[in-house]
């Protein structure tokens, strides 16, 4: 047994500050007990990490925050089983598990000096805002900046408190849309992929990062290509059922290729090589 | 690198002395007659004849059910702390030639595939596996035609063939070298040697390969009828993969106990439902003809092209275990000759 | 463990402390709307998780606030006796009864007689730990 | 046997021609000859694959739930497998005019470990069937001949309704030449002999050697919950864990969920690798619902399941002392 443990033993953290974006949707802020991991828990935007409640079990859920802010991680949870149940039951100062970071994660190295087109649709917002954050916070590195987002109805948009901060960001543009709007909505109205077409970002030396329901990415795919965004520009996050995210427990696999190991993140070129089966 | 006899009558006294300097993992009888590896005490009684036991020495190194941790206390106070130690020292008898192969395909995930899982690892390095060649298969059996073989030392560190009264010892590794080095064991001669390798070649000509292993891998395709033909009357059960040494899923939870709680990870299985159902309710894999796909593309196309070797050693315990018969010597014979 | 029926027995029993009966105190008692909403499974639930005694309390016939609950849990009640008994669970275990909401006395009684019969029995048995028949299964103490 | 396997595959020929039904669930050879496996027909050019012999074990209505979505479905029923039939139309599982039920006279399924001697191995063996009826098995060298009624399963030794109780076609001799049946409930009573910590013994040794891989369930008619309580998170039930205590508990609350319901053929035990005796916990059910409810399983689809009823004569509780 290794000094830190066998593979599946989680680290400490505790919840500092919870915040409520939606009515079934929450982002968390932990903090690690252990002081040296408190600032140098080293993870990419795009990896994930198993959140344990104790008690109840593991629940799969991408860093929402970036590594450039350290001191702390975040993660976001849509309420949808028992431990996101729980999850949503945590009040600040209750202790989690975290383990990871685990995956493969956003290429923010060869993606400099590039334009980048974000679409994200409700809570798959959360592994784009990691990649974001990280690039507005090393902006020079990066050229032009879209990032369209879109929710069922107003209220389903997460990180509203940091739509400003996206807007005023150097040659970035923000294009919210929900699919119904409300009385006091003046934003834009409809899909996210009819609002890609419309505003048809130039594939330019851009790529296109995208991660949302099924049925937004169904239709977000062709909407790139049709703009002329080659396969291997176009990146999304693979929402499977995880469990060890270590690549022992057999269950994340889409032919030989291991969601846990080989992802999360993969190009549209590496999903059309995949069975279809996610 | 040599070989000894041992007599059946020295067989329990050789255990006995084993009890001092290690744990020992043996084939028992249960319940309905049913046999199953149990740690063992003195007194024992172990079935070392017979044919391949309908459970697998599997269950030492990856447990139904095992403790990952145990946790007390809340918010701030919470503590964590790891399971016991299982790292002793064990031999394990009776360890047939289909079920050791079986392990070296558990090392190639559990030691292998990125990081090693120490709670596996540990067991194993700490096992010695005495061996056992099959004299009679079972009706399930085909391991001649995965490479394998009823006297194959894949993995053994000692093989025992069962000659009436005694048993021929070939020493295949050190560690099977310092069991033998006790008064228990008598020389084994030439004879010997040559009567060994004729009980084993009789028992692979009962044994005759029913199809070319290496062929399938390559021709498992997507889309096949011979997935729907076999999985329609699947009942999603997981007897199949419970029962077989090479299936290694498994899920994580947790249980809260009096003291606090103790998260596990216990045996899963792809043929159940639930295995890849998603939050929102969204599953990749809806009904039996996928799972059945996974199950078998896994053992002989997916973890062909990862290690080079197929995750199935030809034990039959999915083939005798299965309820509605679903053969899959018959998939595999159906694919390696194509769509009839 | 006692599932007592609201509109009956979960009286009785509350008439009992209102007037200062005395009973065993070691019965933890769930409301429930009827006798006849105690599902077997929740009988069942409290052997494994170790209690050593169920008693299952609802209206006499006709009283039912619900007509016929208890006519069902009539039916229910003795299958479930038979058939943990069959599995080892001795019948003194399980006691199934009417108590109406003014029968106080009887409900400290059947209480009493249950714990007694329970007392007698002895303990029913400790929710085993996770174990493995090839590995120790002894958890290190959770070190603070 | 040979001319039931004739009619039953002209009888499916017919149905399936005359667009009756979409789709024959019968049995067909197996991988090797002491097993048969489920098959499915849909063309009558195929009812070749059809056979009918003392190896037809599973029980059929298991999947008509799953496949009542084809439309109209015919279904080989022994005399077991139609009462299970009943209790599918009885709980609104499946309409009586979307099954056609082809019942089969049996005469007993062979209990495949008793086709070779103790300790013996069913590895190459080769069976044949005489006109009489009787099996000639070749295994480990030596022949030997044996009368299907020596080598029943349990089940079919104290079957009482060989003859299905509801078909739309009868094959084979309704009288048929089955010899009295053995007691049903001798094996209950048994059990009863012994004290409640002798029980408790048996059953935890027993139950501890359940690996939960739910064949018992799978292969269960009057099983088909889309969700099992197994599988239910709030509230959990319980524990994906095998401890012989969850084991336990399982094996409770499913025996009593077929309480009136189960119609004792057999399969759970049958198709349980560890052979553990579960079918008792069943037959136990049975009997006491026959002796307080004088009620049958599977026998009349118009009747009330007898915990979905009551009687206001119905015993009132004895207040069970120790």
């Amino acid at each position: 047994m290794s000094e830190a443990g066998h593979l599946y033993m989680p680290k400490l953290a505790v919840i500092d500050r919870v915040v409520e974006e939606t009515w079934d949707t929450k982002t968390f802020r932990a903090v690690f007990a252990d002081e040296p991991l408190r600032e140098h828990f080293a993870y990419h935007p795009g990896q994930f990490q198993e959140v344990s409640v104790f008690g109840v079990g593991e629940a799969t859920l991408c860093l929402t925050s970036s590594p450039t802010r350290a001191g702390f991680i975040e993660f976001s949870a849509k309420k949808v089983g028992a431990v996101t149940s729980a999850l949503h039951e945590l009040a600040p100062g209750e202790t989690v598990g975290i383990r990871g970071p685990y995956g493969n994660w956003f290429p923010h190295e060869a993606l400099r000096g590039k334009n980048l087109l974000f679409v994200g649709g409700g809570i798959g917002m959360a592994p784009l805002r990691s990649l974001l954050n990280y690039c507005l916070d090393r902006r020079s590195d990066y050229g032009h900046i879209d990032i369209f987002y879109g929710a069922r109805t107003p209220g389903d948009l997460c990180y509203t408190y940091e739509f400003d901060e996206w807007r005023q960001a150097p040659d970035t543009t923000l294009y919210l849309t929900v699919d119904r709007g409300d009385e006091r909505w003046t934003g834009r109205v409809g899909v996210v992929p009819a609002h890609v077409r419309e505003v048809a970002p130039s594939p330019i030396n851009a790529v296109a990062i995208t991660c949302g329901p099924p049925i937004m990415i169904k239709f977000t795919l062709p909407e790139l290509t049709k703009l002329g965004f080659p396969d291997e520009q176009i990146f999304t996050t693979l929402e499977m059922r995880m469990k060890c995210g270590v690549g022992k427990c057999g269950r994340c696999n889409i032919g030989h290729t291991y969601v846990c190991l080989d992802g999360p993140v993969f190009t549209y070129a590496q999903l059309r090589q995949l069975p279809p089966e996610f | 690198m040599g070989a000894a006899i041992l007599r059946k009558s020295d067989v329990m006294p050789w255990v006995r002395g084993l009890l001092a300097s290690y744990r020992v993992v043996a084939p028992m009888v249960e319940g309905e007659g049913t046999i199953r590896y149990r740690s063992l005490t003195s007194e024992a009684s172990v079935v070392l004849d017979g044919r391949r036991p309908l459970r697998s020495p599997k269950e030492h190194f990856l447990p139904q059910v095992e403790p990952l941790l145990t946790f007390r206390g809340t918010g701030t106070a919470l503590a964590v702390a790891p399971p016991a130690k299982s790292d002793s020292a064990t031999v394990i008898l009776g360890v047939r030639p289909c079920d050791a192969r079986a392990l070296a395909r558990l090392d190639d995930v559990f030691l292998g595939r990125k990081d090693m899982d120490s709670i596996y690892g540990d067991r194993r390095k700490a096992a010695i596996l005495v061996g056992l060649a099959c004299a009679t298969p079972s009706w399930g059996c085909f391991c001649t035609s995965v490479g394998g073989s009823p006297a194959g030392t894949e993995g053994l560190d000692l093989l025992l063939t069962d000659f009436g009264d005694h048993y021929h010892v070939a020493v295949l590794s050190e560690a099977g070298r310092a069991l033998v080095a006790t008064p228990a064991f008598g020389p084994a001669t030439d004879a010997d040697a040559a009567l060994a390798e004729e009980r084993h070649a009789a028992a692979i000509a009962r044994m005759p390969a029913l199809f070319d292993a290496e062929a399938v891998a390559g021709k498992v395709e997507w889309e096949a009828p011979v997935w729907m033909r076999h999985a329609r009357r699947c009942l999603a059960c997981g007897a199949c993969s419970f029962l077989c040494p090479t299936c290694h899923c498994f899920d994580i939870q947790d249980e809260v106990t009096a003291e606090g709680g103790v998260r596990f990870r216990c045996w899963d299985t792809c043929q159940f439902g639930e295995f890849t159902r998603m939050g929102a309710g969204h599953n990749p894999r809806p009904t039996q003809t996928e799972r059945l796909r996974q199950r078998v593309s896994h053992k002989f196309k997916y973890l062909v092209e990862e290690f080079g070797r197929m995750g199935c050693t030809g034990c039959g315990r999915c083939v005798e275990a299965c309820p509605v018969n679903i053969d899959i010597r018959s998939v595999l014979a159906e694919i390696e000759g194509g769509e009839r | 463990m006692a599932f007592l029926c609201n509109w009956c027995s979960y009286a009785g029993a509350d008439l009992a402390g209102s007037s200062r009966m005395s009973y065993p105190a070691n019965v933890r008692v769930v409301r429930v709307p009827c006798s006849g909403r105690v599902n077997p499974m929740f009988v069942m639930q409290c052997f494994k998780r170790g209690f050593d005694g169920v008693l299952i309390a609802g209206c006499h016939p006709g009283d039912c606030h619900y007509a016929k609950g208890n006519f069902y849990a009539r039916r229910r009640m003795p299958l479930v006796q038979e058939l943990l008994g069959y599995l080892g669970v001795e019948p003194g275990r399980i006691r199934f009864d009417w108590v109406s909401a003014s029968e106080s006395g009887r409900f400290a009684q059947v209480v009493a007689d249950l714990t007694e019969a329970v007392r007698r029995l002895g303990p029913y048995g400790r929710p085993a730990p996770i174990a493995s028949p090839t590995l120790p299964t002894e958890l290190e103490p959770v070190h603070e | 046997m040979s001319n039931l396997e004739t009619a039953l595959r002209e009888t499916a020929a017919r149905l399936l021609r005359d667009g009756r039904v979409a789709l024959v669930l019968g049995y067909e050879a197996g991988s090797v000859p002491f097993r048969t496996a489920p098959a499915f027909v849909e063309r009558a050019e195929d009812v070749e694959r059809l056979v009918w012999n003392p190896f037809c074990t599973n029980n059929l209505a298991t999947y008509l739930p799953k496949v009542k979505s084809v439309g109209r479905v015919a279904i080989v029923a022994k005399g077991c497998d139609a009462r299970s039939v009943v209790t599918l139309i009885q709980e609104h599982q499946i309409p009586r005019e979307q099954v056609v039920i082809l019942g089969l006279c049996c005469s007993g399924m062979v209990d495949v470990e008793r086709l070779v001697p103790a300790g013996g191995s069913l590895a190459g063996i080769a069976i044949s069937t005489g006109t009489d009826g009787r099996l000639t098995v070749e295994s480990d060298g030596d022949r030997r001949t044996l009368p299907v009624g020596e080598i029943l399963q349990e089940r079919c030794r104290v079957c009482e309704y060989h003859a299905p109780v509801i078909a739309d076609e009868i094959l084979g001799d309704p009288a048929g030449p089955l010899t009295a049946p053995v007691e049903p409930f001798a094996v209950v009573a048994e059990m009863e002999r012994r004290s409640p910590a002798e029980r408790q013994a048996f059953w935890r040794a027993q139950l501890d050697r359940c690996i939960r891989c739910y064949a018992c369930r799978e292969v269960c008619p009057a099983c088909y919950c889309r969700t099992c309580f197994v599988d239910k998170a709030a509230p959990r039930w319980l524990s994906k864990a095998s401890t012989v205590d969850d084991n336990w508990m399982f094996h409770a609350v499913r025996a009593f969920h077929l309480a009136g319901r189960c119609v004792g053929c057999g399969e759970c035990e049958r198709a349980c690798p560890m052979d553990i005796p579960i079918s008792r916990l069943n037959r136990l059910l049975d009997r006491e619902v026959r002796g307080r409810f004088g009620y049958v399983a599977g026998l009349d689809p118009e009747s009330v399941p007898p915990l979905g009823t009551f009687r206001p004569e119905d015993p009132d509780p004895g207040g069970h002392e120790g």
